[in-house]
């Protein structure tokens, strides 16, 4: 099963791990990771921009390079886009296979990729001005390790 | 006869608005640098932005060539997740 | 926030997911693993044996590790003991930290220990015989990353 | 007097029980493998085997020695997750 979803509104991680673990009852295990607006910090808000033509595309080519890399027996990727507020959900990965290595792996592989190689552009509202959030060298880094 | 210009980012507060429509009938990377202005077209220059035409990214930018009713789309660097 | 649990009954590793996310909303993300019994392979039963006086203090010395080695602001560990069937959760890390990389590693690090350094003994019913489960050399491998 | 001496895993099949209660006052390592027969005693005579004693891990099966009222647990290789 490939999942992949451009979210205009909120979504439930803990129910959408659900119905993929329900989905994959011969996996031996499910790895996943959900990125949230971080309370605190000040930010009030944070926004998540993205272009049509390749953000959705491009994360479809993403879980295939996934799921062509790992032992896979499905893979899930939810992106949201447009305003949130902190606690909310922002990104979901889920990776069902056999064995745990390559569904964590693959998160990791997939998690790397939407944070620094996919086409969303975030901004946080901080007391009451929005602040556009610069890659960070991190990110790159990360992003090198699948090279 | 027009191209549309989309800003993605932090390019869309410099550019005024999100999008721009240019009446001409080519466009060029050099063109496009010098019709946006000092500041706009500053932040454009920059290796890191990248070019999608019709929804195809521009391997080289310098090369680009832009016709009536294309959409042209700049794009800083990403942070999603 | 430090939850390590042995459960004698089932459970629900999404329930448990979002009440742990829930708990931690200053951390940017959330990486977990779900193990479950694969369905298919004519396995009917898997049962787990623990050995009460070592099992779950050692759960807690790993949970403790994980907290020291990896930068979290939570970690929880569930196993499950006894007979279940397929398709059940058989054990759920859940990791909370404020940058991703933090919170899949520590998953990583304690399924790796949970898997081939605690004290379970995992057997399979096939065509109505039970077969205990050898450790896989692989599981020794991947505990040896982490020396 | 006794020690109770508990088979986890597949000791367990093999001692037939997962407990068994000795009656002696004290017992040594090699007292125990002589005296549970030639498969279980051979079982646990495998260097992957390893014993707890009150629910410690004893690092030298060698000097082990279980007193009365003491348990013993026998502990093959693991296979969790």
């Amino acid at each position: 099963m490939r999942d992949v979803r451009l979210l205009e509104t909120g979504f439930d991680p803990a129910a959408e791990l659900a119905g993929f673990a329900h989905a994959h009852p011969e996996a031996g295990g499910i790895a996943s990771f959900v990125g949230q607006v971080r309370a605190g910090q000040g930010v009030t808000a944070l926004e998540l921009s993205h272009y049509a033509p390749l953000t959705l595309p491009g994360m479809e080519q993403l879980a295939d390079e996934a799921l062509s890399r790992f032992d896979l027996m499905g893979l899930q990727l939810i992106h949201r886009v447009g305003q949130m507020t902190p606690g909310d959900p922002i990104v979901s990965v889920c990776a069902a296979a056999r064995h745990r290595r390559d569904a964590i792996a693959a998160v990791d592989f997939a998690m790397d990729h939407l944070k620094g190689d996919a086409w969303f552009w975030k901004r946080e509202l901080r007391a009451g001005e929005w602040h556009w959030i610069e890659p960070r060298e991190q990110d790159r880094d990360d992003l090198a390790r699948w090279k | 006869m027009a191209i549309r210009l989309v800003f993605l980012g932090k390019l869309a507060d410099l550019a005024g608005a999100p999008q721009r429509e240019i009446a001409t009938a080519t466009l060029g990377w050099a063109d496009l640098l010098a019709g946006c202005g000092a500041e706009l077209g500053g932040a454009l220059a920059s290796e890191k932005v990248r070019v999608a035409l019709n929804g195809v990214i521009v391997a080289d930018k310098a090369s680009l060539k832009a016709c009536d009713g294309d959409e042209l789309a700049l794009l800083p660097p990403v942070s999603g997740g």
